[in-house]
């Protein structure tokens, strides 16, 4: 599905990832997450090499995925869903109740819905709980594989700060997104992805402005 | 194309022939006898195939509906002194009925609970059978007595193989006809179903039903070669046979019931030799080929051939 | 009147969903759903089409009460639809997917597909107006593939001409660009208004405000449950309480 | 009304071996949905295992019980990855690979230890008698110890970061590897807790009856019936579902027929299951 | 066969459950043939005219499941060309009836039962050496109507054995006067515990129990009711041994046991057997091997006075003139046979007093006192 592809993050940077429909966006974050291994290369994080180690390893070590199909724990409530995102890292209580209450601030509905079980929340709602549900470990390095799927546009623009906030704060993000306007109008540097290659990549600027990815991506 | 429908039927016909002039091929009767029963368990199998391969719905009660109709055609010829092909009939009919009534009832549920609901029904109809003396004739069992026609093992044998390929020609029917479509649907996508206006509950009875009536005809044929019916010819153990024929064979294939029943049977049945340990082997070779094959044979003989059509096609190209 | 909905209401425990909804979709048009996220949407789809039971209200279907009805007995009757996560028989080829979505409109039962007299035409008929419906998302060429395996435009697609091929009168679409690339929407919009260039009335939920702008005839805004706005799309997109609620100040049209 | 109570408190005892047999098999299969049929099979080893040692070795009667649970819990470790290849595969290739596994065990346990019944000497033979109830002291050892372990059990499910581990293990996967929760090993504890719950339940209840290879064949199909009957997944569920049936079963045997005991709590299921699809505490659908 | 140097072979059939519940039932079976074999081969086989037969013994596992007994016999009939097969199980010899006279692959049962109507079926092919179980009823009720005991529970094991017995038990019993008090039926081959049924015949304050199934089980059911507080008698039906019990749980248990005396009791050279028996397979004989012992020394006779391994007609024919077998040579006196093959063995019942087995060495010749 991928094919040597080659791309880096710095530390504290917002980078974001574009392509169409199967260009290997999803593909690529999942292996960076360590849900699929790669056939070949490596994957470095901070300076040590991650390339195989299961899912579960690379979470503690600060990279939290909020992926594409929500995987997320349908028949137990919202709060349990929340506090198992932070199940990596044996958090105390009042480090815990800060987390809840970024969360809870970022996506209000879901204090509404806390004892509601995550399986019957509209796929909105969802979606909400599943970026929560990453945020919930605070991740040195968050990858957020479409989050605004399904979210109404005030949601959308209200996450689109919240990135730029959780990017200011320290957390590096690698952003891959349908809606090219939005990722790139917030990312500094940004990759064009196609049947699993990197076929472009720059600065969001001149990315922005490149004719060509804006007939094949931005769909203007 | 004459090469894929080679492939495609060759297999078959070479297969068919072989079973026609079985008993003439210098085989024991004792190996014919065998084979008589892997016959009639294979309906069995391809009626679990039907319910459970192509609808989806894991049925542990496939040993009950054998001994229904067992027992049906029993107590119909020896009870109610009706003509034998009557009774078989009617004997299938009935079991279908039964089927119908717990059909009605199981299918509220779904998945596991749908699986332990036959399970337990299932152990309900034998132990019924196995205390109800009057009508089942207790753990005594009862006598049958079949067409003179079919005293003979050979014309057991004919009348089995003629049944197999009726049942054969009946899943291959459904496996390709609108009625299996709906089942297909049931069985991988039911909210979906629904919402393309497939009466799933319905369809699930109808299958089910299709399945009892096998299931119920391959108990009768089983009555008719032994001569003689007991209890355990409705035992729920009858029915995880059935189901590790199923897997063995590959469910949803076509030939995956029939593969499956005469292998494990036949393996089962020469293993007798090592006494003791036998099922000590096949256990872990049945753990080895769920692992290994998890499409069961014919499944994973589908996938490698495949691979090779694939691979073969891919040198061609180039 | 094709669909008419009266004071429909749906509460989970709690929480209502749905609040006292009227709503009416006119034969051809093309009806647009919008609202917050949880605003009862897709609960609104599933109360129409029976996969849930509303707690009170009516719904009629050209005149027949539908109220609670089976979801397989309304789509009989001629409303079709595709799920917010788009729901397929992953591991079928496009063409059975198509089959099993036109099985619907035929009589052959167990006995026919013995005796393959009337199914025979029937089976003729169905593999004709798969073809068709597939020609008519534009995946003629991959009929053979296997759903699963499809990029999402291509699942989306299948799914609305699943829905259509049983020649419905309505169609629920219920985010039919969801995960859609942007280069991918205006194929979709297109799509859209040809299903009403057929006669066929479509209700679709969206969250890109300029698709649905630009596609319905009307619009419903939702909010809590209930029917916030209900208008053509410059009397709603002008609704303060519309921008208030949903569109948010930056919204312009 | 004396027989009555001594019936009840006979189906009480039955429901707590029942009890601690399913609830170990709800983790198995109502949790991590493997349908491990085997789990009976396990519970005769554990009984066996306890016979070698307080009759064969002379180990008092509660040392034996400890060790049959820690050698079990390591036993658990064992069968949890014979199901690792079929773990993600669809139920029925797992029931199928249990089949191959109880076939293997019992098979084995005859080869070794023949096929003959044993028995444990009852190490509680005293006799309890008021107002008109004789009561063997083990009967009520078993109905105690079951439920200091249902209680135990209960509280590890539902305060430790460990069972809500075992419950987002059961409803995905992938979301519980991606929130950290290493899954084989999530499978390995359920299974080493199962089959130590098992075993405790041979250990308490073997000096009762008897001993045999095929003991537990029809135990394991009413532990599934309870599961069921409680609800795939709910602990709730296991434990009442286990005394239900206990208690229904002796009281067929008193009232109605023995030998349809088991016909009629079936039955009852099936019935229940007619109304509540989802069993009495229904969560998995 | 002429040139033929090998010796020649005749093959016995046995099928059984080797495995399962009933394997040591079955096997117990398997090995009083076994020693009999062997004896006979150390004696230089079935000799017939100038020919001599080694013999072979073929046994295949049936699980007591019909159908699994149809398929070894049918194996055992026509690879192996069995002309007796060895069958220990009521409801596998029942169909085997169904098949064992059809042409060319006639074979003689060798039916190790006590339920009587096996051979009531008019098959000619079949010989049924235990005496039947209603030999037992009359002197049990006698025996216990002896000791003042009139009110009877029974809690029987299921199936048709148990419900042929409880059935001609009742009978006898309530002829002779006394009340049954209450009827439980439960599984002696699963049920791991009876306290419940017990507890079910107890509270209708019964003096005597009827018991019976395997001996294992039977032995639980007598410590149960001990411990449950009965102090009256149990009789217990023949499948159920009464030494084969008191080895479970002890002598001073077994007190008011009435049933089939011990093995080693009635017949002169049983004691030698035992210690034959002891020795080879170093557990305590059982009378499953004594019968089947002297069951298989008696056919091979039949064969040499019928001068034919190959016709089981003849063999059958050929029994009652070999006959009696006594009990001073052999394990077990085999008396007789009547014509539709139950035979004539004579058997002994016990009554367990202080300890000590009394009345065991009378020997009962049962059918002398037929009506
Ligand atoms: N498990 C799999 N097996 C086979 N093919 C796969 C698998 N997962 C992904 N693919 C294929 O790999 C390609 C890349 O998929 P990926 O989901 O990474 O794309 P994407 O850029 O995220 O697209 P989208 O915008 O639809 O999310 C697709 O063509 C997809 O069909
Ligand atoms: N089965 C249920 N039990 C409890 N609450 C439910 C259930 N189903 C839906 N809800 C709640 O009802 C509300 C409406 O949900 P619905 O799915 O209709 O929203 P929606 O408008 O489709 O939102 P979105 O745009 O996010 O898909 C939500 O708040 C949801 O949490
Ligand atoms: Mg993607
Ligand atoms: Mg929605």
């Amino acid at each position: 599905m991928l094919d040597s592809v080659s791309l880096e993050v710095m530390s504290g940077e917002l980078v974001c990832l574009l392509g169409a429909n199967g260009a290997g966006k999803s593909t690529l974050m999942r292996t960076i997450a360590g849900l699929v291994k790669p056939s070949g290369g490596t994957i470095i994080l901070d300076c040590e090499d991650i390339t195989g180690l299961k899912a579960e390893r690379i979470v503690r070590r600060g990279v939290a995925l909020c992926p594409e199909n929500r995987h997320l724990f349908p028949r137990l409530p919202v709060k349990k869903n929340l506090s198992l995102g932070a199940y990596a890292k044996h958090f105390n209580v009042k480090v815990m109740e800060e987390c809840y209450d970024f969360a809870y601030e970022l996506f209000p509905v879901l204090r509404e819905r806390g004892e509601q079980l995550a399986g019957t929340l509209s796929g909105g709602e969802q979606q909400m709980l599943a970026i929560a549900r990453a945020l919930m470990s605070k991740p040195q390095l968050l990858l957020l594989d479409e989050p605004s799927l399904g979210l109404a546009p005030l949601v959308v623009e209200s996450i689109r700060e919240k990135i730029v906030q959780i990017v200011a704060a320290g957390t590096t993000v690698l952003l891959s997104e349908q809606n090219a306007g939005i990722a790139l109008s917030i990312s500094s540097r940004g990759y064009v992805m196609e049947s699993g290659r990197v076929v472009l990549e720059g600065d969001s600027e001149s990315l922005g402005s490149d004719p060509e990815v804006k007939k094949a991506y931005l769909g203007i | 194309m004459t090469a894929e429908n080679l492939r495609k039927y060759g297999v078959f016909i070479a297969a068919l022939a072989v079973a026609c002039f079985l008993p003439y091929i210098g085989i024991s009767k004792f190996m014919l006898n065998v084979i008589i029963y892997a016959g009639i368990f294979s309906i069995a199998t391809m009626s679990l195939n039907i319910i459970m391969g192509y609808t989806g719905q894991v049925s542990l009660a496939q040993g009950a509906f054998y001994g229904i109709g067992a027992y049906g055609l029993a107590i119909l010829t020896n009870k109610a002194g009706l003509n034998f092909w009557m009774a078989m009939l009617l004997a299938c009919l009935i079991t279908a009925f039964v089927g119908l009534l717990i059909g009605l009832l199981a299918f509220r549920t779904k998945g596991p609970y749908f699986i332990i609901v036959t399970l337990c029904f299932n152990f309900i109809v034998y132990v019924v059978i196995k205390n109800w003396d009057w009508l089942s004739g207790g753990v005594r069992g009862q006598k049958i007595t079949g067409p003179e026609l079919f005293a003979g093992r050979e014309a057991r044998y004919y009348l089995v193989l003629g049944f197999v390929l009726l049942t054969l020609f009946i899943m291959w029917r459904i496996s390709r006809s609108l009625e299996g479509l709906g089942f297909m649907a049931v069985r991988d996508n039911e909210p979906l179903a629904d919402a393309l206006g497939i009466n799933i509950t319905y369809t699930k009875i109808v299958a089910f039903m299709i399945s009892c009536f096998l299931a119920g005809l391959a108990g009768c044929l089983g009555a008719l070669h032994t001569g003689y019916l007991s209890p355990t010819s409705a035992h729920y153990l009858l029915s995880f046979n059935f189901i590790i024929y199923l897997l063995v064979g590959g469910a949803g294939t076509l030939y995956g019931p029939i593969v499956g029943t005469f292998t494990v049977y036949l393996a089962l049945e020469f293993m007798k030799g090592i006494g003791e340990y036998r099922f000590m082997i096949f256990g872990i070779i049945l753990i080895l080929v769920v692992i290994y094959f998890p499409r069961g044979i014919v499944g994973g003989l589908k996938s490698l051939w495949k691979k090779v059509a694939g691979s073969r096609q891919a040198e061609e190209g180039a | 009147m094709l669909l008419k909905i009266e004071s429909l209401t749906k509460r989970f425990g709690g929480l209502v969903a749905v609040d006292g909804i009227d709503m009416k979709v006119e034969a051809g048009s093309i009806v647009g759903i919008v609202g917050p996220n949880g605003a009862g949407k897709t609960t609104l789809f599933n109360l129409m089409s029976g996969q849930l039971k509303p707690t009170s209200g009516r719904i009629t279907f050209e005149g027949v009460d539908i109220t609670g009805s089976k979801p397989f007995r309304i789509a009989r009757l001629g409303m079709g639809r595709t799920f917010q996560n788009t729901s397929l028989f992953d591991r079928l080829p496009l063409k059975i997917n198509m089959a099993i979505a036109r099985r619907m409109r035929t009589q052959s039962g167990f006995f026919d597909s013995l005796v393959p007299l009337r199914e025979r035409e029937e089976e003729a008929d169905v593999a004709r107006r798969a073809g068709e419906a597939l020609e008519f998302v534009g995946l003629a060429g991959s009929a053979e593939s296997i759903a699963g395996s499809l990029p999402q435009i291509a699942k989306k697609r299948l799914a609305v001409g699943m829905a259509l091929v049983g020649e419905p009168k309505l169609v629920l679409l219920d985010e039919p660009t969801g995960g859609v690339g942007a280069g991918d929407i205006s194929g979709m919009i297109e799509l859209i208004c040809q299903i009403k260039d057929r006669g066929v009335a479509v209700c679709v939920i969206e969250h890109k405000m300029r698709m649905v702008m630009g596609l319905s005839d009307r619009i419903v805004v939702l909010n809590f449950g209930r029917k916030i706005a209900c208008g053509t799309p410059e009397e709603v997109s002008g609704d303060p309480e519309v921008i208030k609620a949903y569109l948010g100040s930056g919204y312009s049209a | 009304m004396s027989y009555f109570f001594q019936q009840l408190v006979n189906g009480i005892m039955l429901g707590s071996v029942y009890s601690l047999v399913a609830l170990g098999l709800t983790l198995i299969f109502g949790i991590l949905g493997v349908a491990h049929f085997a789990h009976g099979h396990f519970y005769m080893l554990g009984a066996f295992l306890v016979f070698f040692l307080s009759v064969s070795f002379g180990v008092p009667y509660w040392a034996a019980l400890v060790i049959a649970v820690a050698v079990f819990c390591l036993v658990g470790v064992g069968i949890e990855f014979v199901y690792r290849p079929v773990r993600d595969k669809s139920d029925i290739n797992a029931f199928i690979v249990a089949i191959g596994m109880l076939l293997v065990i019992e098979e084995a346990v005859r080869a070794v230890w023949g096929t003959g019944n044993r028995r444990i000497t009852n190490p509680y033979p005293q006799v309890l008698k008021f107002a008109g109830i004789t009561l063997e002291l083990q009967r009520l050892i078993v109905i105690g110890a079951a439920i200091v372990l249902i209680v135990l059990l209960h509280l590890f499910i539902k305060r430790t970061r460990m069972g809500s581990a075992i419950e987002a293990v059961a409803q995905d996967r992938e979301g519980a590897a991606l929130v950290g929760i290493s899954v084989n090993r999530v499978s390995i504890l359920t299974f080493s807790v199962a089959t130590g719950l098992a075993a405790a339940a041979a250990a308490l209840a073997a000096p009762l009856a008897f001993i045999a290879p095929d003991m537990a064949n029809t135990l394991v199909l009413k532990a599934f019936v309870i599961i069921v009957l409680g609800g795939l997944g709910s602990i709730k569920g296991a434990i009442l579902g286990g005394y239900l049936l206990g208690v229904m079963e002796a009281l067929a045997i008193a009232y109605i027929s023995p030998a349809y005991k088991d016909v009629w709590a079936f039955a009852a299921l099936i019935l229940i299951l007619a109304i509540k699809p989802n069993g009495l505490f229904g969560g998995r659908d | 066969s002429c040139g033929d140097t090998g010796p020649k072979e005749v093959v016995i059939g046995l099928t059984a459950p080797l495995s399962g519940g009933g394997a040591q039932y079955g096997t117990d079976c398997q090995r009083g043939i076994e020693m009999a074999i062997e004896d006979i081969n150390k004696d230089g086989g079935v000799k017939i005219g100038d020919d001599s037969y080694d013999v072979k013994l073929s046994s295949l596992d049936d699980r007591a499941e019909p159908e699994q007994g149809v398929s070894n016999a049918t194996r055992l009939a026509t690879d192996d060309g069995a002309k007796i097969i060895f069958c220990p199980v009521a409801t596998v010899i029942f169909p085997l009836l169904d098949i064992n006279e059809k042409k060319d692959e006639e074979f003689l049962i060798l039916a190790y039962t006590s339920i009587e109507m096996v051979t009531d079926e008019g098959n000619e092919l079949i010989v049924m050496p235990p005496p039947p179980f209603t030999v037992y009823t009359k002197l049990f009720t006698k025996l216990a109507m002896q000791q003042g005991w009139t009110r009877m529970a029974m809690v029987q094991t299921t199936g048709a054995y148990g419900d042929a017995w409880a059935k001609g038990m009742g009978l006898a019993w309530q002829t002779a006067g006394g009340t049954i008090t209450d009827h439980a039926r439960a599984d002696y081959y699963t049920e791991t515990d009876f306290v419940p049924f017990l507890n079910k015949a107890l509270a209708s304050s019964p003096d005597v129990l009827l018991i019976g199934g395997p001996s294992q089980p039977t032995a639980l059911v007598v410590e149960q009711a001990k411990s449950l507080g009965f102090e009256g008698g149990f009789i217990v039906m023949d499948q159920a041994k009464i030494d084969g019990m008191a080895g479970q749980i002890g002598m001073d248990k077994m007190e008011n046991c009435i049933g089939v005396a011990p093995v080693e009791a009635p017949f002169p050279a049983t004691p030698v057997f035992a210690e034959r028996y002891k020795k080879k397979y170093n557990e305590q004989v059982t009378w499953e091997s004594a019968i089947n012992y002297t069951a298989m020394i008696l056919l091979k006779d039949a064969m040499e006075s019928a001068k034919s391994v190959e016709d089981p007609m003849a063999i059958r024919k050929a029994v009652p003139g070999v006959l009696p077998m006594s009990g001073d040579e052999f394990p077990v006196t085999l008396d007789g046979i009547e014509n539709k093959g139950l035979m004539h063995m004579p058997s002994a019942i016990t009554m367990v007093k202080n300890g000590e087995y009394t009345l065991s060495s009378d020997l009962i010749y049962w059918w002398k006192e037929k009506d």
